[in-house]
């Protein structure tokens, strides 16, 4: 392999591992704070897109505004989905609850068929990030340049909205102890909601940036990101945000140097995220940053 | 200032509290003892809504509690130490402190409290950064006390601090329980360690299964014969 | 003649040391307290003994045997049982299947024999009767024993939740009791209960001991069980032995009393 | 077992076969289909109750086991001339071409394998709690998936296979269902099920107690994947067509779906909330036909069966937490106790 | 149409009316395609309402995209709708799936895209109105070597179909055969439908310098492969087959998919028959826009039912299925349909390539 080819190939794994631990935060940060595994984040990706592509072709908007527009739809949905969903099932086992997302899940994927037909739209082209650039003899998107840049921002905003703010604390207070916050005048609820609404803002930001890179929406698009991000963020250590962006790089980075120095194993490729996730939890069963269960006995 | 009429509780079909009443007079030290499962930490959490009443009526000031929410009640000075002591074990100890004034925007005074909590439990400071699940069950109790006067109660209930402590810490919490009331907090208290409660009470009730059954002064239940013999055992000198 | 001996065990959680060079050495038959301030490092010696946590360093020996590392059913099995500080019952479960579980460790019968067992009527019972029903029948006998011993019998379709805290102690340890030990470890038995709950426990304890024949390793708060029972003591403070003793000398021990008693009032 | 309560559950095995006996003669293909459908997802739903539900152990890798499970069993039975058609991109590995089986001694080896295969998978993540066991046997799921699309000469790849002879009728499938029915009964109540009950609610203490946690998850695991992969071969020989994107994680959440509307940890809940979900889900075809009224017609919407279905699915959730049965049980003794008008007893069934 | 919980007894006595069952992905991963060949049913249905005297009444199953749900659909159109015959579905898998409930029923199916050979393979009832994949992969062979002077070519497909793969292997018999060289084809790359990242495969591939990349595969993930090809400054020839022809193949592609080729069933560009230009009037009046092919071929399947219902003078589905075995030279839509041994269609193939965002033809190839 030349250099120069390797370099096409570490470009398009870093550029694809951002993408990956951008939807993997949103995952982990619900996950870390309601121990849910939020089975319905993929399908608010997908709706994310959704949302922007009306916003441009039906709505006529200008993208960067269909795009600010769509984020908030989000968020709003994502706060909706857990009033629903999640609301009411606070003090159940969580299995049941795990039953519940998938349902949400279910539903608004099979919501979207009915609204939006099952057939694949095109993505808004937006030239300014997606115009391809020439370095040496590596050819790549503004977005992957773009994309990483926006994740390490992001990771860096959530770190101190979660460890610096009271915000933060009261999350992390609720993801123990639901009663004891109350006790403490923490508003449960709202601060769930509040977790859900970021969370989702995540999915959109990574379902746009994955929208422009993929440029292609259909209804059940969000399964497998869906499901490779949430592995991301269990090998980075679920519930840990910094985690998660190295858990979206290394199945990125992971997945794509695979076929460069396997090509024999292509038809194996989607089985990578999970040969890693195996291997990763039975080294660090609790991922690699993730806290260690120390159960106190 | 706190009044309990007719209070009834069943958890399932099972009757926890069968109807008790009982009053806190502002500035008392209010004591509330009785064997396991006779529903006085029930009692407690049906003051602070984390169970819901049968029937019955709870007014804080007159002021009807059923219609405030949990998370409100912290704002109107009543602070519940729960059972179990529940600090926030991904918290750190500091993190577990201020959770505790959490409501509250006076900075600064939130910052001599902390230093007043540290004076009174220095081993938290010690244990700063610790996350507080790492604590041993006597740290975590001075964890929750603390926690519950960085919230500058005008009501702390308390329910079993003294459960698994050495008799040091015991004997320091029981003073700080007498420190508190000195500033003018008023303390409803839940103990099996009925000697030293009653000897700081002002107020008593004794409950079994889910009832009332003698209430008094702290020193009228001192001595009185039926709680000797049922809660203050043969052996023990006071 | 010596039950349980360690050597120099340490447990050190990152940079804190809970337990240091601990050395306990148990005979048969005895009575042994463990007391010692809160965070001293008591329930991580228990932990270590019964297999919970791997000591970082030193070893363990139970009947002259290595346990050290061992998982905790494997100490289980060689005779050890246990009793929590928090109270850890199977919740969900009734009374009578508490008990009947700890019992499992001592099944011959393997999984097919069990389940073609289960399937067999009983009324060909009296032609041919298979292993594992006798067992079975074996077991629930003990069972009931336990419970009566305890005083659960009544209860024993009850939930074990639903059991007033002192009866879930109880209950815990009847089926500690169930594995058939030769050494208990009971966490702080009396914790929560008011002093006259206390002081049946006292006579309770020492009770099981004569009928099962047992050793009994405790720690405790309340001084008044710990100075009654107790043939011997011994102190941890920061996870350092500071004192080991009979009673009396624990009591008069210049350091146990400021470390831990205080002076003391109704000790 | 008590003597009544023998006789009582016979008679109903009797009745059953009696009415199997009818519909075999009188049904149509498409109602015994429903019926054959609902018997497999009893099996499948009790295998993953025993994981999830009496052992606690949260496992999603039920499609997997089924995958293994069915394949065997296809593979097996069908004659050499239909695997020779059927494999014509590449064809079929040497040994298996010309294998054909009596179709129990197809599923047996199905179970098995699919055991062997738990077994394998097991052994590294049971260690594993909680969500992180899910996601990892998921993987596990999605990796026999994948394997299986990769492999063409063993499982002809994407094209699946075809021509599977339609062994699968009433009198196996219920069979089956009655024959794994009696298994778990007699295995939760049998101390090792009491074991694994244990487990679930507090794995420290279940250790404490001498229960090997390690080698009862297994069991659990091995046992659970043993009936899935006979569910699968059921399932297989019924449609007599197989291919690898049938087991996707949705198939997983069906049988989930199952148990948790059923009651985790409740045979009876298993086997009422199979039924009812099976069928229910073909008599919600209707919202994708178009209704006529006669004076009005409404187009069907596409689609809109399965947000109905969702939406059902997350109001019953959402109101019968617990599921149907919670923990509970319906048996002889509680029926009896019933109708005594004495409060319920907390034996199992059957007991 | 009558409520599922009404006796199929019911349901049969009704005999003014006749039923054609269709079985299509409705819902989930296939939905798009489904979606397409309904539409053609359905303008059929319009145009040809009657026959024999009697209304034709569309029963819609949804198979969910999913085999086992596939097959209850189909059972349950045979066994409690009463269909005289079936028409479906878009995935050879889902066809495969209903393949012994039609043939046990005794009841007449007929797919109108299905390529697989299995779909037909063994199965008197099942018929279809399109060629098959062994045709479609020697034609694109044919067109790599001919008409591209391909010497070595590289193959990216869509793994987990089974579309995709047997096209894959037709086309590397073909392209072998023509080209005498066991090594012609230099690269086969996998990937797995849903996928969206195709680089590193892609990359893979160009480090071996094809002359032509074959990409069987969704028109979805398709077109993707394709963007990214060029992104790459991947710019050899890239070529498929008949499911590029939707639309959404050139919306998602954009300006990346100019000049990829593929073969497909149908041009509306220059009407094979009469019945072509009736259908696309219709259509483009309905619809304003193009048809797919696959529309046309779902037309297809309905008209060639009603033919042999009319050629049977009958509704006994046995005695259809017959006549629909005995199609010769029958004037469809999407060109004149000859059913061979198998119940295949015989028919020309058409090439087509993206002209300035347009689907353009390029040639017809008859069969060989
Ligand atoms: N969540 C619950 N579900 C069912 N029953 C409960 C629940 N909580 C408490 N109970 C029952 O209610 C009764 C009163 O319990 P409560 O906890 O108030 O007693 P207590 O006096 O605080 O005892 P302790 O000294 O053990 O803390 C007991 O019989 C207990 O078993
Ligand atoms: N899993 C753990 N991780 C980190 N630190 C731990 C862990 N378990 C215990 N510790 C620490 O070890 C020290 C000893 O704890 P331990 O629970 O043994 O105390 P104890 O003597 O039983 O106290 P108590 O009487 O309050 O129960 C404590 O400071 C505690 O914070
Ligand atoms: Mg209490
Ligand atoms: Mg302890």
């Amino acid at each position: 392999m030349t250099f120069d080819l390797f370099m096409q190939y570490l470009t398009n794994g870093i550029s694809l591992g951002s993408l990956y631990a951008l939807i993997a935060i949103g995952y982990t940060m619900v996950y870390g704070i309601l121990r849910l595994i939020n089975f319905a984040h993929g399908e608010i990706f997908t709706m994310s897109l959704y949302f922007a592509f009306y916003g441009v072709t039906v709505f006529s908007m200008p993208w960067y505004i269909s795009f600010a527009v769509a984020i908030l739809m989000t968020a709003a949905l994502g706060m909706l989905v857990e009033r629903a969903a999640y609301k009411p099932l606070r003090e159940s086992p969580r299995i049941t609850i795990m039953v519940s997302a998938i349902g949400a899940s279910f539903f608004i994927q099979n919501l979207a068929i009915v609204l939006f037909g099952g057939r694949p739209k095109a993505f808004p082209n937006v030239r300014l990030l997606t115009g391809v650039m020439q370095i040496g003899a590596v050819s790549l998107q503004r977005l992957t340049l773009i994309i990483p840049v926006v994740t390490i921002i992001l990771l860096y905003t959530l770190l101190f909205l979660v460890h610096k703010t009271k915000t933060g604390m009261a999350m992390r207070a609720v993801s123990k102890d639901h009663e004891t916050a109350r006790l403490m005048g923490v508003d449960v609820n709202r601060t769930i909601t509040i977790t859900f609404g970021i969370g989702s803002i995540l999915a959109a930001i990574g379902g746009i940036m994955w929208g422009a890179k993929f440029p292609q929406i259909h209804p059940v698009m969000g399964v497998m990101p869906g499901l490779k991000c949430f592995i991301a963020a269990v090998v980075g250590g679920i519930g840990n945000i910094t985690g998660a962006v190295i858990g979206g790089f290394i199945l990125g980075v992971g997945e794509i140097m695979l076929i460069a120095f396997l090509p024999n194993l292509t038809g194996y490729r989607d089985a990578f995220a999970f040969v890693l996730l195996i291997v990763i939890l039975l080294i660090k069963p609790t991922g690699i940053m993730g806290e260690k269960i120390s159960e106190k006995v | 200032m706190l009044k309990i009429q007719d209070l009834k509780v069943s958890y399932g079909g099972i009757q926890a509290l069968k109807g008790i009443s009982l009053e806190v007079e502002e500035g008392k030290i209010v004591a509330l003892i009785g064997a396991n499962g006779a529903g006085k930490s029930t009692t407690l959490r049906s003051i602070v809504g984390l169970v819901k009443p049968e029937s019955g009526m709870i007014t804080y000031h007159g002021e009807n509690l059923a219609k405030v929410q949990t998370k409100d009640l912290v704002k109107k000075g009543i602070t519940l130490v729960p059972e179990g002591r529940r600090v926030f074990p991904n918290l750190t100890v500091l993190e577990n402190l201020k959770i505790g004034a959490f409501y509250r925007k006076d900075e600064k005074n939130v910052k001599e409290d902390l230093e007043w909590v540290y004076s009174l439990f220095p081993r938290l400071k010690e244990r700063t950064w610790q996350l507080a699940g790492t604590l041993s069950g006597g740290e975590q109790q001075m964890l929750a006390v603390g926690r519950a006067l960085m919230s500058r109660p005008k009501l702390l209930m308390m329910d079993e601090p003294s459960l698994g402590l050495a008799p040091l810490i015991v004997k320091e919490i029981f003073n700080i329980i007498e420190e508190i009331h000195k500033q003018g907090v008023t303390i409803l208290l839940i103990e099996q360690n009925a000697n030293v409660s009653l000897k700081i009470a002002h107020q008593a009730y004794v409950m079994e299964t889910g009832l009332i059954t003698i209430e008094g002064t702290g020193k009228e239940l001192l001595t009185n014969e039926e709680v000797k013999k049922a809660y203050l055992g043969e052996s023990v000198h006071g | 003649m010596t039950l349980l001996k360690t050597d120099h065990i340490t447990m050190r959680f990152g940079g804190l040391t809970a337990v240091k060079e601990f050395n306990l050495e148990i005979n048969k038959g005895e009575i042994v307290a463990l007391i010692g301030p809160n965070g001293a490092g008591k329930t991580t010696a228990f932990n270590m003994i019964t297999g919970v946590y791997r000591p970082t360093e030193g070893q363990i020996f139970f009947n002259n045997q290595e346990i050290t590392g061992l998982k905790s059913h494997d100490i289980t099995k060689r005779g050890m049982a246990r009793t929590f500080q928090n109270i850890r019952l199977f919740k969900e479960l009734s009374v009578l299947d508490n008990v009947f579980i700890a019992n499992h460790l001592h099944l011959k019968a393997n999984l097919l024999q069990a389940v073609g067992g289960k399937m067999y009527p009983d009324f060909l019972d009296k032609l041919w009767q298979p292993k594992y029903k006798r067992e079975e029948k074996e077991i629930l006998e003990k069972s009931y024993m336990l419970l009566e011993k305890v005083g659960l019998l009544d209860q024993k379709d009850e939930k074990a939740t639903s059991l007033p805290y002192g009866l879930q102690r109880k209950l815990e340890i009847a089926r500690a009791l169930a594995t058939n030990p030769q050494l208990l470890l009971l966490d702080e038995p009396a914790a929560g209960m008011n002093p006259k709950e206390t002081n049946d426990l006292t006579g309770f304890i020492r009770q099981i001991r004569e009928d099962f024949d047992l050793t009994i390793f405790l720690i405790e708060h309340h001084m008044q069980v710990v100075m009654d029972i107790s043939d011997r003591i011994y102190v941890l403070d920061y996870g350092i032995t500071i004192a080991e003793g009979n009673p009396y000398e624990i009591q008069n021990n210049q350091r146990v009393v400021e470390a831990y008693l205080g002076v003391s009032e109704d000790a | 077992m008590k003597k009544r309560n023998i006789i009582l559950t016979i008679s109903c095995i009797a009745l059953l076969a009696l009415f199997i006996w009818y519909a075999d003669g009188s049904f149509d293909s498409y109602q015994k289909r429903i019926l054959n459908l609902c018997a497999i997802y009893v099996i499948l739903g009790l295998s993953m109750n025993l994981i999830n539900g009496f052992t606690g152990l949260f496992s999603l890798g039920h499609a997997g086991f089924m995958a293994v499970g069915a394949y065997t069993t296809a593979l097996l039975t069908m004659t050499p001339e239909s695997k020779a058609a059927t494999f014509f991109l590449e064809p079929i590995a040497a040994p298996l071409a010309n294998i054909t089986m009596p179709f129990f001694m197809a599923l047996l080896l199905g179970g098995l394998l699919s055991a062997f295969v738990a077994f394998l998978i097991g052994a590294p993540t049971l260690r594993l709690k909680g969500d992180y066991l899910a996601i990892a046997t998921l993987g596990f799921s999605e990796i026999i998936r994948i394997i299986f699309t990769n492999t063409q000469n063993i499982t002809n790849g994407p094209l699946g296979l075809k021509s599977i002879p339609n062994f699968t009728n009433l009198w196996w499938s219920f069979g089956t269902m009655i024959f794994t029915l009696v298994v778990m009964i007699a295995l939760i109540n049998s101390s090792y099920g009491k074991a694994f009950k244990a487990i679930r609610e507090d794995e420290i203490a279940a250790e404490s107690m001498g229960i090997n946690l390690f080698q009862h998850k297994v069991m659990s695991f091995v046992i659970g994947a043993f009936f899935a992969g006979i569910g699968g071969g059921l399932l297989g020989n019924l449609l007599g067509a197989i291919n690898p994107m049938m087991f996707r994680f949705i198939l997983t959440f069906n049988v989930l779906l199952i148990i948790v509307l059923g009651g985790m940890g409740s045979v009876t809940g298993t086997v009422i909330s199979a039924f009812v979900v099976t069928s229910g889900l073909e008599y919600l075809r209707v919202l994708d036909e178009s209704i006529n009224l006669g004076f009005i017609k409404f187009e069907g919407i596409a689609g809109l069966r399965m947000v109905v279905f969702s939406t059902l699915l997350m109001i019953v959730v959402i109101f019968f937490r617990n599921g149907l049965m919670g923990t509970k049980e319906f048996g002889w003794d509680k029926f009896f106790n019933f109708f005594n008008r004495r409060p319920f007893s907390k034996k199992g069934v059957g007991q | 149409e009558a409520p599922a919980d009404e006796t199929p007894e019911e349901v049969a006595d009704d005999d003014e009316v006749i039923r054609i069952g269709v079985f299509e992905p409705i819902t989930g991963a296939n939905a798009a395609g489904g979606a397409l060949e309904v539409e053609g049913v359905r303008l059929a249905n319009e145009l040809y309402p009657e026959v024999l005297g009697k209304k034709v009444e569309l029963v819609i199953a949804d198979n969910k995209s999913d085999v086992v749900e596939a097959a209850s659909a189909a059972a349950r159109l045979v066994e409690r709708d009463k269909v005289t015959a079936i028409i479906g579905s878009w995935g050879s898998g889902y066809s495969i799936a209903a393949g012994d409930i039609v043939r046990d029923a005794r009841i007449p199916a007929v797919a109108a895209s299905a390529t697989n050979p299995l779909v037909t393979q063994g199965n008197e009832y099942y018929f279809r109105v399109c060629f098959i994949d062994p045709f479609q992969g020697t034609v694109m062979a044919n067109y790599a070597f001919n008409n591209l002077g391909a010497k070595k070519a590289a193959i990216i497909q869509e793994v987990s179909n089974d579309y995709a793969v047997g096209l894959a292997k037709f086309f590397t018999d073909s392209f072998r055969e023509l080209t005498s060289d066991e090594d012609s084809i230099i690269e086969v790359a996998n990937y797995n439908t849903g996928d969206q990242d195709f680089s590193s495969q892609l990359l893979n591939i160009s480090s071996k310098n094809p002359d032509v990349i074959f990409a069987p595969g969704n028109f979805t993930e398709s077109a993707l492969v394709i963007q990214q090809a060029r992104q790459l400054g991947i710019d050899v020839p890239i070529i498929g087959g008949d499911t590029w022809e939707t639309p959404e193949f050139i919306d998602i592609g954009q300006e990346f998919v100019e000049g990829a080729v593929f073969s497909t069933f149908f041009t509306s560009e220059t009407p094979i028959t009469k019945e072509s230009e009736k259908f696309l009037d219709t259509y483009r009046s309905k619809y304003n826009r193009e048809p797919a092919a696959v529309t046309a071929l779902g037309y297809d399947a309905y008209i060639l039912i009603l033919d042999a219902i009319t050629r049977a003078n009958s509704t006994d589905p046995v005695a259809i299925t017959q006549e629909i075995a005995k199609t010769q030279g029958f004037e469809g839509a999407a060109g004149i349909i000859t059913l061979d041994v198998n119940g295949d269609a015989v028919k020309s193939a058409v090439i087509k390539t993206v002209k300035d965002g347009e689907f353009t033809y390029l040639d017809t190839i008859e069969p060989y």
